[in-house]
């Protein structure tokens, strides 16, 4: 278990870096530019990794990304990455959703902690842009959670993949809820037009202002594995799971690919303007979703 | 001792009050403490006998005076005795500390008013109820008076006139009786009363309402009240609100109920009664004298009672009447402290109780009002508590939410003034108490809250004057053999 | 058209300058030479704006010259960035403020200049407020000439960089650590006795003795 | 305009028209405070253009300009003033414009002009300044420079300019020279080996 | 004098375990009233809550220099909680109820920054509550004629309909006042942030729980969920009766949450933080599922714990440093290490995060809105939590994070060991209820059992059962703490090449230095983001207060028209009594 424990965490690792830099290099490209090579992501990282120094506030400032580093990767053993496998699935029978919900907290909690040890103030402002950011972003995802769990009358993952064999992928079922969700992963993955708490042009790169060198490699692979997470989060709610690792690659990449091309075309929302919009129109089509649910499911 | 000497004793000692005066200051003190500690025992001793009891003094029949002791008459002589005693052991102290130039004056109409008021209660013929009226008026407008001073003058003179005018309508109202059925014996009376001629018996109603009102301190005819209390000294305002007041209740009360009028004007005295509450409440919570303060309160509550004690159900009369009880104990307490604290500030200034230090006096003075407010574990709490299960018990819902929610601004005056007394910010002065005091105010304040945890001590008095109250047939079978 | 720094210095009697020539190799282990590739494929820059080459940054790292293929791009804060950009003149009150910024930068960092501004004062040799020779306060490590540069100019310093951390050769901020007693006074020199509080060592307020 | 004029004229001030907008009237430093508030509060000059000051340095005195406009924008008036050298000081008018705030601490910097009452008089474009104030005529700016930022000496292989361009100058001369014979010579050696030529042509 | 007051704070508790179980005493006041004394296992549950409670608290008091009536009161007032939980009628219940009140009362002015107005408003709160209350039971009396709960519990299905209505909104009303649910709430802040800092605590923790024991009492021992169902009939999963509690409760929730985060107190922070962490009882008490129960139980103990921890927390740092306001304190964590710990424990418990007791009790919470499919409500729950995170954020950063704001707190020492005693005991509870959530059920299920609900299965002390899914703490801890060791291990490599301790004024700073002069603690911005959404603007904006004080002014000026009535004037007397006499008479006659 423990092999396979460490065998998914690389395997997080790698599909994340390789994602992110997709992601820059697509960007790239969509600006009519020739963008930096698919691996760009990994060798910051191993730079970052190779740095003389790095500077430190203090324990607290080591503990909140080690805080946020636990959040992820027990957020990634806890989210069953096969489905109809055996592949840790003694570890994902524990998690069920609610506690999905609060471990995708943990990690920007703890580097709240580490960044307020830090003591710069613009790391703080972003930290707060970020929490107030939250409130919008985890709105329409908690109803989409909330409606598949009384949907599926369970809140354990696994069983909400294997009904959707009999029921039909839950994107087709409750596409209502698919759009809300997706509306927030965009935040999630702090993309535009959500991408406000780290915005340089306003609050230096808000709260990762004083994380450099190694822990800022740490923040970088760590973002990478929970990335991957919740990519494989949301294919096991709405798009029935995998069944093998290619399938896991292509349904993944294929959300990712949606939530870039999102998120390329938008400007930055201001942050009250982003819970604004966070709070009337992926939440009410996340209600129409929920009431279609309960009243007429 | 024969029932008389109730009146009789109090009297003598009135007028030997100069010469015990000449014995010196302590002879004259002494005296009226003796006095006062005489009748409570005696009233005491009533408590474990077979009531109503009857005495009579006949000058030359049929001109004589005739006392009838039942239980509901016994709960308020126990009010008064004590009320009586308590005051007269605090003027020891008061004098002691205060001027004592118009001692010889109030120790005089203090004997005097308690001769009117344990006449009044006693007396079963309702010509004399209206001398022994005029007696209590009379030596009550000299208390208000008896400093000399000119907010007193004014409160006598004022109460003077208020009292001739109750006292037309109480002698109207007895004349018509005595045109209609030719005689004074409340028992004759309440027996052949619904003979009158209804008209007639309308007129007499009324005039012994208003009459009676009128002292008792009912709305509308309570605006001179809050006055007399402004002017008068604190523990005279004990005297009026623990004494005279309730006895003036007690007359009303008592014919209310023998005369059957209960029938007819429940409501209207309810009514009048919750207005009095809602109207003295709401006047009070603007007040910045103490004293005024105060005689709102006293009138707020008394407007209570007459809501509980003209609601025509045992349960809720019983209740009154433990709250009547309860009232008199802690306005008693109240009014004392408060004339501790103006004889050494000077002052009526509400501010008065923020200003002084003085563990004691604190705790008592709260122990007061929180026993007025009805707050567990004082007994003004059970008396609240037994009115409003009386009226739950008649369903009378209207009076429970009314009582709860004038509570509530009666709540915000006196808790007003308990946060300015526990407001650290304020500059504290110490006030001397005085021996005596210390046995005084403990021994009302530890009554305050025996009555609370052990209710019961007093529940089998107000049981008992209730029943007396609501079936007065033996109380009638003495009064008619009176044979005057 | 590029030069490398560390020229002026030595003409000056007065201030010692122990520099060693560039060039020199730096890496030994398979490891360092590892790590050294990876540096140079990416080098996160602070650009920072102080004279009139601050306007050759964005086409440099938009679109049309895309200095990401490079691995080149601008991060926000000093403590993240590999490599600073001082693009044009800098006067004293400047000069504080990049000194401060440049010890805030973690090791390995480096320092690219723009136009001739930072080599020789150019056009504002004679102003009362301008520095004249950049490299007696900081290493500099590539000087792109020109008043001032393209953007083509401003790529080819940076490949000119890359190729030196690929090849270990000993950069600027090895040589501030060595030869730091003469940054410092030449810092001192025109800077006064208000240097900002150096947190990376306390060679000034040893010597000066004044408060942090 | 008329007015200002008469108003000037009780105050025994001259209007000077320099050119076809521009107007001068000269005042002393006690009447300059209570002369630019007539000017902003009865002529209606709401626009305080700048400040500036010139250093006489041979006559002592810094010469002090207040350049004020109408909301027309269709003439200048020039309030000048001079006061002494020696510990100038001049009263603050930022209570009247606020904008001279900024631009008396400005004066306050490069000048060291003294603005009592004045708010903010802190470092503005330098830091820390301890030297003689820089644009004061005193100040030896070229002096300055060169004892705080020597020039960048040569480099080792670095050559003569002077002997270059005039080994340049003459190596192009020579040049010029030699090539000059050269075509001469050509001509000459041509005409002599091909005779036939210009037969050739000619036919 | 506190080692005196701690045994006879233990006393009841000695008393509880030896004598309890099955305590059934009566005391015959009147012959209608009887004080009686019954356990519940209900009772039982409130009664140990508050009873160590109150031990850890006065454990707390030993550095503090409190005088004996302090302690006296505080004696008498847990006593009185005693009987409000051990109550077997409402007599015993309302003395205890009002001896609460009063003493309570007496407490809160001994703070040193108490002013009247507050004062005021906490017993005008309180006595009307108390007044709901014996509106109530008065009402009860009339229809059962006994106070005693099993009377009115047998004779409750009797009542007229209306009746049984009246009795639940004035029972409801009356402990509503006493949680805090918002509109009702005006008292409990200024209450909470000027009473003595240690007593918030009990205010807090120990108070507010009798507003959710009188809940419970009513609703499920008095009226009986069955009988709500009957009453009000089903909505989805659910009654009616906790659909609109569930609305009450939400809402209370998600407006004292954005409430708290704008405040500058601290202990202002805590009480709004307080309202909203009932309001998600109050969302589920109303409920009547097991689950509905279960969760309010849960929460009720998990925030019993939670804010006994911080109050103390910040009890202590206020004591140590004498400031209040997140804008006057900050940077803390290097000086007082340990209380740092202690509220960072609290607060993880409080934002309801994973590995601490938080989170089992809102699991609970929500399989509740599941079990009920209320999903409107479960989501309006988790959005307060969301938004949650920023006040407890707020918390963190602005007592210990950040920069210190004055000289004073950069030589602040660690905080006396007495405040940490309790502080340990409680962090340790949090996490003990973390890694066994199962072992609260056996807690429940006699309560359960006692509201006539079906109990909850238990299997084994780590799990938590559900209708939807099971919670594992035990795993979840244990894979928490192997997988931060792991990574704490695999970055120890960082931590010794880091530079280590460096000046706090060393930070990016846009190449400026900041001074000992410059604002860098960021306590005033929180919350100021908030402002500008449209939806939060509208909360933040609104408030209670403008109602209460127009009520005030009426009064007042109700008072000032009535009392011209006694300005004193005999003839007017006179003649008033005449007109009032001859209308009768015309009323009378004819």
């Amino acid at each position: 278990m423990i092999f396979q424990i460490i065998l998914l965490i690389m395997l997080a690792y790698v599909v994340g870096f390789i994602y992110m830099g997709l992601y820059r290099n697509i960007t790239a490209r969509i600006q009519g530019r020739y963008g930096p090579t698919v691996y760009q992501t990994f060798y910051d990282s191993i730079k970052l990794f190779s740095k003389k120094n790095s500077v430190s506030y203090g324990w607290m400032f080591y503990l909140g990304p080690v805080i946020m580093a636990t959040g992820a990767v027990l957020t990634l053993i806890l989210v069953p990455v096969f489905s109809d496998s055996d592949f840790l699935r003694s570890v994902t029978t524990q998690g069920n959703l609610f506690l999905l919900l609060y471990l995708m907290v943990l990690g920007p909690l703890g580097n709240a902690l580490a960044v307020g040890t830090g003591g710069n103030p613009f790391g703080v402002m972003g930290v707060v842009r970020g929490l107030t950011r939250l409130i919008g972003l985890e709105l329409p995802f908690y109803i989409a959670v909330v409606g598949l769990i009384i949907a599926s009358n369970s809140s354990d993952i696994v069983h909400i993949i294997d009904l959707q064999k009999t029921t039909g992928l839950n994107i087709l079922v409750h596409p209502f809820l698919f759009i809300a969700a997706m509306i927030s992963m965009v935040g999630f993955f702090g993309a535009s037009p959500f991408d406000i708490p780290g915005a340089p042009q306003e609050v230096y790169s808000g709260p990762r202002t004083e994380f450099s060198g190694k822990f800022l490699a740490l923040l970088m692979s760590q973002g990478s594995i929970f990335a991957f997470a919740k990519l494989v989060l949301i294919i096991d709610l709405f798009l029935g799971g995998a069944d093998s690792l290619w399938m896991l690659v292509i349904k993944t990449f294929a959300i990712f690919i949606t939530i870039i091309f999102i998120g390329i075309v938008y400007g930055r929302y201001k942050v009250e303007q982003a819970v604004d919009f966070l709070m009337k129109i992926p939440t009410l089509i996340g209600v129409i979703g929920l009431v279609r649910i309960i009243w007429f499911g | 001792m024969s029932l008389g000497y109730y009146f009789l004793l109090p009297v003598i000692f009135s007028f030997l009050t100069p010469y015990f005066r000449k014995l010196g200051t302590s002879a004259l003190r002494g005296s009226s403490v003796f006095l006062t500690f005489i009748l409570f025992v005696q009233t005491l001793e009533y408590t474990g006998v077979s009531l109503p009891q009857i005495s009579q003094f006949s000058v030359a029949p049929p001109i004589g005076i005739a006392f009838v002791l039942d239980n509901f008459s016994l709960l308020f002589l126990l009010i008064f005795t004590f009320s009586g005693f308590m005051v007269s052991l605090y003027m020891l102290w008061y004098f002691k500390a205060n001027d004592n130039t118009n001692e010889t004056r109030f120790y005089v109409f203090f004997n005097m008013l308690l001769a009117g008021s344990i006449g009044m209660i006693l007396s079963c013929d309702i010509f004399n109820v209206y001398i022994f009226f005029e007696i209590t008026g009379i030596s009550s407008y000299a208390l208000a008076a008896y400093n000399k001073d000119k907010l007193g003058l004014e409160a006598g003179i004022k109460y003077l006139i208020i009292g001739s005018i109750a006292s037309i309508f109480i002698v109207f109202a007895i004349m018509l009786i005595y045109l209609q059925i030719g005689t004074v014996n409340i028992g004759l009376i309440a027996q052949r009363y619904s003979e009158i001629d209804p008209k007639i018996a309308v007129l007499i109603a009324l005039m012994l309402f208003i009459g009676f009102g009128t002292k008792a301190e009912l709305f509308p005819m309570n605006f001179w009240a809050p006055d007399i209390y402004q002017g008068s000294s604190s523990h005279v305002n004990g005297l009026f609100s623990a004494i005279v007041a309730k006895s003036y209740l007690f007359v009303f009360f008592h014919l209310f109920y023998l005369f059957g009028l209960n029938t007819k004007y429940t409501l209207l005295i309810m009514s009048l009664g919750a207005i009095t509450f809602l109207v003295s409440e709401f006047t009070a919570l603007n007040q910045k004298d103490i004293k005024r303060l105060f005689a709102y309160s006293t009138l707020g509550q008394l407007g209570i009672l007459f809501m509980a004690l003209a609601s025509n159900s045992s349960d809720t009369i019983s209740g009154a009447l433990f709250h009547l009880a309860s009232h008199s104990i802690s306005k008693l307490l109240i009014f004392l402290v408060l004339g501790i604290l103006i004889s050494k500030f000077k002052s009526t200034k509400i501010t008065i109780v923020g200003d002084f230090k003085s563990l004691f006096l604190s705790i008592v003075l709260i122990i007061g009002f929180l026993s007025i407010l009805g707050i567990p574990p004082f007994s003004g709490f059970i008396g609240k508590i037994l009115i409003l299960k009386g009226f739950a018990l008649s369903h009378n819902y209207i009076a429970i939410a009314f009582i709860l929610l004038v509570s509530i601004v009666e709540a915000v005056y006196f808790f007003r003034l308990i946060a300015l007394m526990l407001d650290k910010k304020r500059t504290k002065t110490s006030v001397p108490v005085g021996f005596v005091n210390y046995i005084v105010l403990s021994v009302l304040a530890i009554l305050i809250v025996l009555f609370g945890v052990y209710p019961s001590l007093l529940t089998h008095y107000t049981d008992l004057a209730t029943n007396a109250l609501l079936q007065p047939h033996s109380y009638l079978q003495f009064a008619l053999g009176v044979g005057l | 058209m590029m030069e490398s720094g560390f020229h002026g210095c030595d003409l000056d009697d007065s201030l010692k300058c122990k520099l060693e020539e560039s060039g020199t190799q730096n890496t030994h282990s398979v490891m360092e030479k590892a790590a050294a590739w990876f540096r140079s494929r990416s080098i996160f820059v602070v650009a920072y704006g102080t004279g009139c080459g601050a306007i050759e940054m964005p086409p440099t790292f938009t679109s049309r010259y895309d200095a990401e293929r490079m691995g080149v791009v601008g991060v926000a804060t000093p403590r993240q960035a590999d490599l600073i950009i001082l693009s044009g003149y800098l006067a004293y009150k400047t000069l504080r403020r990049v000194i401060r910024t440049y010890e805030q930068m973690q090791k390995p960092k480096y320092i690219i200049t723009l136009g001739s501004c930072p080599i020789n004062g150019g056009m504002y040799w004679d102003s009362y407020n301008t520095i004249k020779k950049l490299d007696d306060y900081l290493p500099v490590d590539v000087s792109v000439v020109g008043c001032m540069p393209r953007p083509e100019a401003v790529i080819d310093g940076f490949s000119l960089l890359q190729k030196r951390i690929k090849n270990g050769e000993k950069a600027g901020w090895e040589k501030y650590d060595e030869n730091l007693d003469f940054y410092k006074k030449n810092q001192k020199r025109v800077l006064g006795n208000h240097v900002d509080p150096s947190y990376e060592t306390d060679w000034y307020n040893l010597e000066n003795g004044s408060e942090v | 305009m008329i007015e200002l004029i008469s108003k000037l004229e009780k105050l025994s001030l001259e209007l000077v028209q320099k050119q076809d907008y521009l107007y001068k009237v000269e005042v002393k430093k006690e009447q300059l405070e209570s002369l630019l508030l007539s000017f902003l509060n009865e002529f209606g000059y709401i626009t305080l253009d700048s400040i500036n000051c010139r250093d006489d340095l041979e006559e002592g005195n810094f010469v002090i300009t207040y350049c004020l406009l109408t909301p027309k924008r269709d003439h200048v008036v020039m309030v000048q003033t001079s006061i002494e050298r020696e510990n100038a000081s001049l009263p603050s008018i930022h209570t009247f414009w606020p904008q001279a705030e900024i631009m008396e601490r400005e004066m306050h910097e490069m000048f060291g002009v003294d603005f009592p009452g004045h708010p903010t008089l802190i470092d503005f474009a330098l830091e820390y300044w301890d030297n003689i104030p820089p644009l004061r005529r005193d100040f030896d700016t070229l002096q300055y420079v060169n004892d705080m930022n020597p020039f960048r000496g040569q480099r080792d292989d670095a050559l003569d300019a002077k002997v270059e361009m005039k080994k340049k100058r003459e190596a192009k001369k020579a040049a010029k020279l030699k090539a000059e014979q050269e075509a001469a010579a050509k001509a000459e050696l041509e005409t002599q080996n091909n005779p036939s030529q210009e037969v050739q042509n000619e036919e | 004098m506190n080692s005196i007051f701690l045994l006879l704070n233990l006393l009841p508790i000695l008393f509880l375990y030896q004598f309890g179980g099955d305590l059934h005493v009566s005391l015959s006041l009147t012959k209608e009233f009887t004080l009686s004394l019954s356990q519940t296992p209900l009772g039982t549950f409130f009664a140990y809550l508050s009873l160590i409670s109150f031990l850890l608290v006065t454990i707390a008091q030993k550095s503090k220099k409190t005088s004996f009536s302090y302690y006296a009161l505080q004696f008498l007032l847990s006593i009185a909680m005693l009987a409000i939980v051990l109550a077997g009628d409402f007599i015993t219940f309302f003395i205890g109820w009002e001896i609460m009140t009063w003493s309570s009362y007496f407490l809160i002015s001994k703070s040193s920054d108490i002013d009247t107005k507050s004062l005021q408003k906490y017993i005008l709160f309180s006595l009307a509550s108390a007044f709901s209350l014996i509106a109530g039971m008065v009402i009860a009396y009339s229809f059962a004629n006994s106070f005693d709960f099993n009377v009115i519990q047998n004779s409750f299905h009797t009542m007229p309909f209306n009746i049984k209505v009246a009795l639940i909104v004035l029972f409801s009303l009356s402990f509503f006042t006493k949680a805090g649910v918002i509109g009702l709430h005006y008292w409990v802040v200024d209450t909470y942030s000027k009473a003595p800092d240690l007593f918030s605590s009990i205010l807090s923790a120990v108070m507010s729980k009798m507003g959710i024991y009188g809940l419970f009492l009513v609703y499920g021992h008095l009226v009986g969920y069955a009988e709500l169902k009957d009453m009000f009939g089903v909505i989805l999963n659910g009654t009616d009766f906790g659909y609109v509690l569930g609305w009450i409760g939400v809402i209370t929730s998600i407006i004292a949450t954005f409430k708290a985060i704008t405040q500058d107190e601290v202990k202002r922070l805590l009480a709004y933080s307080s309202i909203a962490q009932l309001g998600y009882i109050i969302a589920v008490i109303g409920m009547g599922t097991s689950f509905g129960v279960a969760g309010a139980m849960y929460h009720t103990l998990i925030h019993t714990i939670i804010k006994l921890l911080l109050f103390i927390n910040v009890a202590a740092i206020v004591a140590q440093t004498g400031k209040n306001k997140f804008s006057e304190l900050g940077g803390l964590i290097y000086r007082t290490p340990v209380s740092f710990v202690m509220l960072l424990i609290g607060i993880i418990a409080l934002a309801g995060m994973p590995p601490l007791g938080g989170f089992a009790s809102k699991f609970m919470l929500y399989n509740a809105a599941i079990d009920s499919k209320f999903a409107l409500i479960l989501v309006g729950m988790l959005f307060s939590g969301a938004a949650s995170f920023l006040y407890c954020y707020k918390l963190v950063y602005g007592i210990y994070l950040g920069h210190p704001t004055s000289k004073d707190l950069e030589t602040q020492k660690e905080v006396p060991i007495s405040y940490l005693i309790p502080q340990v005991i409680l962090a340790l509870l949090l996490v003990a209820t973390g890694a066994f959530p199962g072992a609260f059920i056996k807690v429940i299920n006699p309560i359960l059992i006692e509201f006539s609900l079906n109990t909850i299965p238990y299997t084994s002390m780590g799990v938590m059962q559900s209708a939807v899914g099971n919670f594992n703490g035990l795993f979840i801890i244990s894979a928490f703490v192997v997988i931060f060791v792991f990574i704490l291990l695999l970055i120890w490599r960082i931590k010794s090449k880091a530079k280590n301790n460096l000046n706090r004024f060393d930070i990016s700073y846009c190449g400026e230095v900041p001074s000992k002069n410059t604002q860098l603690h960021y306590g005033y911005g929180f919350g100021t983001d908030l402002y500008r959404i449209k939806f939060v603007n509208a909360i933040l904006k609104r408030s209670s207060s403008p109602f209460y004080e127009a009520l005030a002014t009426q009064t007042k000026k109700t008072a000032g028209l009535l009392s011209r009535m006694y300005y004193g004037n005999i003839h007017n007397t006179m003649i008033i009594i005449l007109l009032f006499f001859s209308a009768l008479y015309f009323i009378g006659v004819n």
